[in-house]
């Protein structure tokens, strides 16, 4: 358990004069939980924007299974097995739900000419199934991802996510703007999914309750600097974490 | 002449002509900049303008210079029509169909002119403006110095309202985001109409100006296009002061590298430039408002 | 085929069917209104279509028309020339089709050709659109779907080379009136025939008037700018008109190639003016003809002589530029003052102007000799068989007097390109054009050199 | 190729269809006229289905292709002319050219979006015309009329339009083949995936830039493909016509017609804007004078607005209501 999984080592990103970032650091292990939290503005998707290639830190160093991936190109990162959900959901509303996980499969690159004549096969369609089943919108599979509702959307980015067998899962904010019974949803599917294939999850959420309930370990930011971390009872008696939450908004 | 007395002959020449372009060009920038629509029937735009100019001195023997508070008019409600009947349906939709529906308002105002006015060659003779400057060697064509001064003030103007008033402030906003403008109770559907009003009530002024110098011909917008679009594209969409920019920079470099080094490869260099910039600074050298 | 895969477990249908109904009764709308459209546009066409095409009401053709195509750019940058043209040849058919005793033109005073029991010409048209497939395409049209007997077209040089290509495979005359690129005579094509003199004559007489002006007025000229555009056209005259400058001992100090219609030309009249030539030569279309002449104002500048092609003599340049446009000099084919002694055109500029509002000018009186050219030489075949008209070809000759151009007579040489037929200099003096060279056809004298723009 | 096979499995009026194609000539062997319209709208098929693939799949709209087309007609040419070289080697000298010129330009401008990239494309495309004006060496605004060989399988001329015929088909039906193939592999997914929503697609881990080279690459190559073929067909070349910018947009147009991003679409866009614009043409260009192109306005505007999926989607809808109709 206690092999790490995702390191981030004094990571900094400034924008222009804001440092969005300053020199955090942080590690999740094999199959953990762990829950980021913090006002809003704290950089946390920032965060998730470096680790994930999409912003190019100016300081520090992100390790994956002790492999450097610092600076590499996004869609790498990603083939090394980091995927990530965003906030706001970000289906491709075209493609149908199949072809939306399909899409998400790890990608090889010696591979890529071939795949202007290759489908996508057995194996891939069959896990694709199990993922739709496991979430439970395998009746929608040949519809085109923009016509589901916001829940389901966020289902499916949360399945798709799981598609490539990824090393850690960022997932942020999996329960904004999604009603209550659908929220015991998805975190059910998140802990049975840490569960049963021991993925590693990397969670934002602004919903205390649900965090709470669902992570292993969490991480506190605020402005940009790392202030709490911890067992989650552990961090709801911390009084920093509370006076930033009070002060932030 | 010497080189020195070229070299400035040059740059009036470059200011001039990309005086010209940044009064065509800030129209289409400023759709572009508020809508994300590139505007290809711009230059067909102009052509109408520089014919409406044409008929108003032909007709009734006033002057384009006296006519371009009519032409304004016109072209501001021949704006809001577009708008009204065309682009309203299309403002969600992809580039594509936006660049397929101004292509095909292009072909139609090209050869509706075409078919009624037939393929000749028009010019209006002897305008107020005319005639040229002579100072030493160098020579400044008053029609284009005053066309130059017109788009000064259009752009002043232009930039007050978008600066100062409450309307102006509106378009920037939805110029910026959508989505914030809306949920900030901006009417956006009346912003784009306002927008295109004014953006084609632009290059009117420009059309106007435009027929005091140049020829007057149905398929004459073809010729300043691409050129405003590289201006536009240079200066960054969406400015007032990046289509200055953009015209007067195109201006020079075509001038200067017509004039010193080929003709033939003027707009190569137009061209040339206008990619690396493209390359290296994609959002232009002036962002939006 | 994972679709396949997940049909088996689709069961429920997921659009609701009232949704579905609003939304198809909608979809219809769309539909039929779009084809409704579609059809408006295409009746919209036909009705164009039909009202444009139904021929001026004459007695009904004893004999089948003779089906004659003509390519010319009817649409596109060139349009002008194509409605020039296009008149010129709808009077010489009403004049070939009718009785007008009074013109001395070959088969005027019968109605239609007489060898073929009086049958009418009728003309087939088709738009070029200045671009040469499209030339070629219209050329495979007409010769093909509307079995014409012969083609006449299609003003630009290039148009003229790929449209000439089918006429060639199919074996139908075509007769060039208006390109005058070299080449196309040098193909060797059995079909092909060209009734105008090519770029290399008109350069030549440029050039020999300039000789001639040294001599006379010893004015000592010997520097030499061009201008030209960027079409096949327009280079092959720059290079014709350096070529003949050499040989004639005359240094081409400045050639400025510029684009084709393009928005500005400060930069070449700067660059022409920097190098100050004595001669200036402009080998442009109409439209940048025009921006020249302004843009040389604006910069207050003019050499000893500007020369240009027969491009001017279209009404638009004078239309636009009045008095600006006086004392510039252009070769011509087709002088106008001339041929005021010629009782024949004055006629004839007097019907067109009755008919049209315009005058003859050089392209559409090249295109009208050239149909009467190929009118002489259906009615001497005697027949529509093209082998018998290509022979009938190369026998016409055409007496001068007989033809709205100044030429000695129409005859044409081996390799089917025409004889005789020189340019005249003509000289724009008082918003008209007069002949000013050569010196024995002179209807006024030269002002030499041209006044500056100050001394107006 | 299984999954070209497919395409034929599909439907067995895409047979029928392939069989009156290929006997369509004998009927029309007195009509070249009607054959010539027909390659022009094969011409069309191929280079719209390559605009499809860069623009209707991977969402990059390209006002390019017409300069790959005519670095194909160029290259193969110039080759012809000058070593005397066949044109069946030359064509694919003038892909491996026009494949250059899209990696390189591609991978400059790939990364500019939308708007951006079109106008880049287009800048281009004008530098590289106005230098063919120009440069003296390839004919400059003389252009290039091919040597007259014909009829000759090694020199790809016949004096008849029937080869032409089966060739431009035949190039069709590959181009087609092409497309349906990739619009049901993985990459033609990517591509749809990358035209929908790019930074999206980044995320899924898919190397974006990569692939839109790839449909850049392919495109090009169709282009530069019918671009020799085209030019062994018309046997004269020269910047005006074949690097005018309209051939691009007419691709652009027809695709829009038929259904952008849809193996049918640039088909049935071809088959009908093609002959009616060819047909409006001599009904009106002669007498009407621009109507035509009015009318042409017209037609795409009412597209756009009303219909933007295209015909074919009208058609897909009309065939499901008619079965809803059977079924009921």
């Amino acid at each position: 358990m206690s092999k790490k999984c995702l390191e981030v080592e004094s990571l900094t990103k400034r924008f222009g004069g804001l440092t969005a970032l300053d020199e955090i650091s942080l590690h999740i292990n094999e199959a953990e939980i762990i829950g980021l939290i913090g006002p809003n503005g704290s950089g946390k998707t920032t965060l998730f924007n470096c680790v994930t290639g999409f912003l190019k830190p100016d300081n520090g160093r992100i390790f994956l299974r002790e492999v450097n991936i610092t600076g590499r190109e996004p869609h790498k990162i990603i083939q090394e097995g980091v995927s990530r959900t965003f906030q706001i959901t970000r289906v491709f509303p075209e493609l149908t739900v199949m072809e939306n996980i399909l899409i998400s499969i790890r990608h090889k690159e010696e591979s890529r000419i071939r795949s202007i004549y290759k489908k996508s096969n057995r194996d891939e369609i069959k896990k694709a199934s199990e993922l739709l089943e496991f979430i439970g919108i395998a009746e929608l599979s040949d519809q085109p991802g923009g016509e589901l509702s916001y829940g389901q959307q966020k289902l499916l980015q949360l399945a798709s996510s799981l598609m490539q067998d990824p090393s850690v899962v960022l997932l942020d904010e999996p329960t904004a703007g999604v009603n209550p019974t659908l929220i015991n949803k998805i975190m059910d599917r998140i802990r049975e999914a840490n569960e049963e294939f021991g993925t590693t999850f990397l969670i934002i959420e602004h919903n205390m309750d649900v965090i709470m309930g669902i992570s292993h370990r969490m991480y506190v930011l605020a402005t940009g600097k790392i202030i709490a971390e911890g067992n989650p009872e552990k961090v709801r008696s911390d009084p920093e974490v509370f006076e930033a939450y009070l002060g932030g908004d | 002449m010497d080189l020195v007395y070229l070299i400035l002959q040059v740059i009036i020449n470059g200011i001039l002509i990309g005086g010209v372009y940044a009064l065509i060009a800030v129209g289409l920038s400023l759709i572009w900049g508020v809508m994300e629509i590139v505007n290809f029937a711009h230059g067909d735009y102009l052509m109408a303008a520089a014919f409406f100019s044409f008929i108003f001195w032909s007709y009734m023997g006033l002057d384009p210079l006296i006519s371009l508070p009519l032409v304004v008019v016109i072209f501001l409600f021949i704006g809001f029509g577009t708008q009204k009947f065309v682009m309203k349906r299309l403002i969600d939709s992809p580039t594509l169909i936006t660049i397929a529906a101004t292509f095909a308002l292009s072909l139609i105002i090209r050869y509706g002119f075409f078919v009624v006015f037939k393929p000749d060659y028009r010019v209006i003779r002897d305008p107020l403006l005319q005639g040229s400057l002579h100072i030493s060697s160098i020579s400044i064509p008053i029609a284009k110095m005053v066309t130059l001064l017109i788009a000064i003030i259009t752009m002043i103007l232009l930039f007050s309202f978008l600066k100062y008033t409450k309307k102006g402030r509106a378009i920037r906003a939805t110029a910026q985001d959508r989505e914030v403008a809306k949920s900030l109770g901006v009417n956006v559907e009346q912003i784009f109409l306002i927008t295109w009003g004014l953006g084609i009530a632009c290059v009117g002024i420009a059309g106007a100006m435009l027929s005091t110098f140049y020829y007057v011909f149905p398929l004459m917008g073809v010729t300043f296009v691409l050129i405003a679009f590289a201006s536009v594209t240079l200066g960054g969409f969406g400015s007032v002061h990046g289509a200055i920019f953009g015209g007067l920079a195109i201006g020079l470099i075509q001038q200067f590298g017509g004039t010193f080094v080929s003709p033939a490869l003027k707009d190569v260099f137009v061209f040339g430039v206008f990619i690396l910039v493209l390359i290296f600074k994609p959002k232009g050298f002036f962002g939006k408002y | 085929m994972y679709s396949y895969y997940i049909r088996g477990k689709l069961k429920k249908n997921v659009i609701q069917v009232n949704d579905g109904d609003v939304k198809m009764k909608k979809e219809w709308k769309r539909i039929s209104f779009f084809l409704m459209t579609i059809m408006l546009a295409s009746t919209l066409s036909g009705c164009i279509g039909e009202k444009e095409e139904t021929p001026a009401p004459t007695t009904p053709a004893p004999v089948e028309d003779i089906k004659i195509g003509c390519i010319w750019p009817l649409t596109g940058d060139l349009a002008a020339y194509g409605a020039a043209n296009k008149r010129a040849l709808e009077l010489a058919v009403e004049i070939i089709n009718n009785k007008y005793p009074d013109l001395n033109l070959p088969l005027a005073a019968s109605e239609g050709l007489p060898n073929l029991g009086g049958a009418k010409i009728k003309l087939i048209w088709g738009d070029s659109r200045g671009t040469p497939e499209e030339g070629r395409s219209a050329a495979e049209y007409l010769i093909i779907n509307e079995e014409v007997v012969a083609l006449l077209g299609c003003y630009q040089s290039a148009v003229t080379e790929t449209a000439s290509l089918p006429a060639e495979t199919y074996g139908v005359p075509f007769l060039n009136p208006d390109s005058s690129s070299p080449t196309l005579t040098e193909r060797g094509y059995k079909w092909f025939w060209r009734c105008t003199p090519k770029a290399i004559d008109w350069t030549r007489n440029a050039l020999e008037f300039y000789t001639d002006i040294n001599e006379k007025f010893d004015a000592n000229l010997h520097t030499y700018g061009i201008f030209n555009e960027d079409t096949l056209w327009g280079v092959e005259s720059g290079d014709w008109l350096e070529y003949w400058a050499d040989e004639f001992g005359f240094e081409v100090i400045e050639r400025v190639q510029y684009p084709h219609e393009t928005p500005d030309l400060s930069a070449e009249v700067l660059r022409m003016k920097q190098a100050n030539p004595d001669l200036v030569h402009i080998a442009g279309y109409i439209s940048d003809s025009i921006l020249y002449v302004k843009t040389m104002k604006e910069n207050n500048w003019l050499p000893k002589m500007v020369m240009s092609g027969e491009m001017i003599q279209m009404s638009d340049f004078l239309d636009a530029l009045g008095d600006d446009g006086n004392y510039f000099c252009l070769t011509i084919l087709f002088p106008q003052d001339l041929v005021t002694t010629k009782a024949l055109t004055v006629k004839l500029n007097e019907m067109m102007d009755e008919r049209y509002g315009k005058t003859f000018d050089d392209p559409s009186a090249r295109a009208f000799t050239g149909l009467f050219v190929l009118a002489d030489a259906i009615n001497r075949a005697g027949s529509t068989d093209p082998a018998k008209i290509n022979a009938a070809f190369a026998e016409t000759n055409i007496p001068g007097e007989k033809m709205i151009l100044p030429w000695a007579a129409i005859q044409f040489d081996e390799k089917h390109q025409l004889k005789a037929g020189g340019y005249v200099i003509q000289q724009i003096q008082d918003g008209e054009y007069y002949t000013v060279w050569p010196w024995e056809l002179a209807t006024r004298d030269i002002i030499w050199p041209m006044p500056s723009w100050d001394e107006r | 190729m299984k999954n070209g096979m497919n395409f034929f499995k599909k439907g067995k009026w895409l047979f029928l269809i392939l069989i009156a194609l290929l006997l369509l000539p004998n009927f029309l062997k007195d009509e070249p006229y009607v054959l010539h319209v027909c390659i022009i709208v094969f011409v069309y098929v191929s280079l719209a289905q390559a605009w499809n693939l860069i623009g209707g799949y991977a969402g990059q709209i390209s006002f390019v292709n017409h300069t790959f087309f005519a670095i194909g007609a160029y290259t193969s040419t110039m080759l012809l002319i000058y070593l005397n070289l066949t044109p069946w080697i030359g064509l694919f000298v003038g892909m491996a050219i026009a494949g250059c010129v899209a990696y390189v330009l591609g991978f400059q401008i790939l990364h500019l979006k939308g708007h951006y990239f079109a106008v880049a494309t287009i800048a281009f495309a004008e530098i590289v015309k106005l230098l063919f004006l120009n440069w003296r060496g390839v004919g400059a605004a003389y252009g290039l009329s091919l040597p007259l060989k014909m009829p000759s399988f090694y020199y790809l001329m016949w004096s008849s339009k029937l080869p032409y015929y089966y060739i431009f088909l035949l190039v069709a039906i590959i181009s087609t083949i092409l497309i349906y193939t990739i619009d049901k592999s993985k990459a033609g997914m990517y591509f749809r995936s990358i035209k929908q929503d790019e930074d999206g697609a980044k995320h899924k881990g898919i190397d974006t830039r990569y692939y839109k080279l790839l449909a850049f690459v392919i495109s090009a190559w169709i282009c530069a493909l019918v671009g020799t073929l085209y030019a062994q067909y018309i046997l004269y070349i020269c910047p005006r016509s074949c690097m005018d910018i309209m051939i691009s947009t007419k691709c652009i147009l027809i695709v829009l017609f038929g259904g952008l991003g849809t193996v049918a679409g640039p088909v049935l866009g071809a088959v009908i804007l093609i002959p009616l614009a060819e047909y409006t043409r001599i009904k009106l260009g002669g007498g009407g004078q621009g109507w035509d192109y009015i009318i042409y306005g017209l037609i795409i505007l009412v597209i756009v607005l009303y219909q933007p999926q295209g015909v074919y989607s009208i058609l897909r809808r009309c065939k499901k209501n008619v079965q809803k109709m059977l079924r009921s």
